[in-house]
């Protein structure tokens, strides 16, 4: 079966993206696809790469990074949510003048059609956290 | 259809505004915070078993193990890990969140 | 053979200002329009509160998005859903709404969502 | 003391717990989204008035226009600006927020 | 003549792991708890949720914080309190909370509260 | 009188920024003082620098640089939250090997100790949002 996620809030405050994130794991390792995860509110968070939680906690950010490595999935920045939130690509940063982008490895910054293509192309949309 | 919930019983108000528009026969889960809905002699669990009878409820298991409320829950529920959680969402459509 | 269209139902639940959510779901909603499919949105909840008439948000310092919600109609959103009790628990009345809308019995909103083939909750 | 609230009363239970505990002669502050909770014949604004004897009940004027329930609002509140506001935070101690 | 110390509460109403308000509330109170106030901790509505016994929070992947409440009078903290009413209403009897605290009623908890110097919430 | 002001909420996602610097900015005028602005939880976002809003919206978080530089007002956020969720001033983005620091002009990165020494200087402590 074809999943499309959409998660809406930060990490490490809200344990919404750490469950998102065991259901896509869950569901990978039992075979389905997982065709989009759309970040939207302060979900884009999920993608901050400056993100660096103490040693003894799990890295929320890094572990997408690496789920996106290994399955090669989808992870979507919503574009205008993360310009209100400060999260930016290489281009973004250019375009405003900052020497570094702050978007973690395995994501892309993209508009909100890209969670409507989800919503059509998968057999099932869950929405996590609000 | 599956609904979604992930707030404290005790701090928002979707359990109960998913209650009243559970239809017969929809499944219900609860997971993160609104583990603690299923704490028995509270409101919340009470208002549950109302619906026992007409809705199915599931609970992530991880998610009673992380509060220590394991014990302290009322029988009927059925307590599932990921791997259920994603044959649920297999099973089940469309899927309503209520945060 | 176009692929058959889906039934998308946008869920509003938030009041606006306090959080953004009210306010990032019309936008969802104004760019799932363009896709058409078949759109239908529920306003449930504190998701009535966006649409009261008159609203004025200067002295907040936020910008006013309310008088986006006239554009839906003339972007081929087939269904504008109010669940009634929403609006009489929170001391509303109908015509106090700034769009046009179908109010809804509990009952029918329940009906609504089962028939969907896609909800977008907000 | 000054208790302050800027959560909805139909979307959290900030406004039953405050009153709760408002001891007698304490200000509340309503704000952001919990203006909502001085609509007339609502539930919130019901219980409101039923401490409106014992505790000053004030608004951020600001929220109320934002809504657009100006014309909604229960009599007996103090509807205020962001400069009373300073006032009442120097007027009150200590101060507690219910979030 | 040493500055005079300052009553501070420290008031915890949210549950753990659904969001992070009772860890960092906890690292606040540590850090507070070195700075020689008269400190006191108000664990009240779903705050006292954080102070069940046997939290075992591995299959979530986060870090279970809740042995870290044994510190607390290690540190000097003066008093901690939890409303009691907030227990019964969520199921908990008092033996089933993993450290010594003051079990207080509603009205005690409103005198504890008028009397600080300053609150800190969480 | 002394205000200490704890601000605990993300900009844009929450309206409590929104009210806090409305606060602040009466207490100001009204010839008050702010002896600092912790930031806290996801509040470390206020100081967030890449953030880029819509043209027709306020910016928050070059609102809070302003008033930092008009008022000489010291803008704190707690280093440990800020860690968690991807702010970083110039030593930590060295420290990390990333090529520029995203921690708007007028705030600092320091630790939890810096609200409770307000609690302590200030006649008033307010918390915003949660």
């Amino acid at each position: 079966m074809k999943f499309a996620i959409q998660i809406n809030q930060s990490p490490y405050t809200h344990q919404s993206p750490d469950t998102a994130y065991q259901f896509t794991l869950a569901a990978l390792k039992s075979g389905h696809e997982i065709y989009r995860i759309f970040f939207y509110h302060d979900g884009v968070l999920n993608g901050s790469g400056f993100t660096t939680p103490p040693q003894d906690e799990r890295n929320v950010v890094a572990r997408w990074s690496e789920l996106a490595e290994e399955y090669g999935i989808d992870l979507v920045i919503c574009i205008a949510a993360a310009q209100r939130r400060g999260i930016m690509d290489a281009d973004e940063a250019e375009r405003h003048g900052h020497a570094a982008s702050n978007l973690a490895a395995g994501f892309r910054l993209s508009g909100l059609g890209q969670l409507i293509e989800a919503g059509i192309e998968a057999d099932r949309l869950l929405v996590f956290g609000g | 259809m599956l609904h979604i919930i992930n707030k404290s019983p005790t701090n928002s108000p979707a359990l109960k505004q998913c209650l009243k528009r559970a239809q017969q026969g929809s499944s219900i889960l609860l997971m993160e915070d609104a583990a603690y809905a299923l704490i028995s002699k509270t409101e919340a669990s009470s208002q549950i078993k109302q619906h026992m009878n007409r809705v199915s409820f599931y609970v992530l298991e991880p998610d009673i193990k992380a509060r220590g409320i394991g014990e302290k829950i009322i029988s009927g529920i059925q307590r599932i890990g990921y791997n259920d959680f994603v044959k649920l969402a297999c099973s089940q459509h469309p899927v309503q969140s209520w945060f | 053979m176009p692929p058959q269209k889906k039934k998308f139902l946008f869920v509003n639940r938030k009041a606006p200002y306090g959080t953004i959510h009210a306010h990032e779901a019309l936008e969802a909603i104004l760019t799932g329009a363009a896709f058409e499919q078949r759109i239908s949105i529920l306003f449930l909840d504190d998701g009535v509160f966006p649409l009261l008439k008159e609203q004025n948000s200067g002295d907040i310092g936020l910008k006013d998005f309310s008088p986006t919600y006239n554009a839906l109609s003339l972007y081929g959103v087939e269904n504008i859903y109010v669940d009634e009790e929403s609006l009489i628990e929170r001391g509303i009345a109908s015509d106090e709404l700034s769009i046009k809308v179908e109010l809804k019995t509990t009952k029918e909103v329940c009906l609504i969502m089962e028939q969907q083939d896609v909800i977008f909750n907000f």
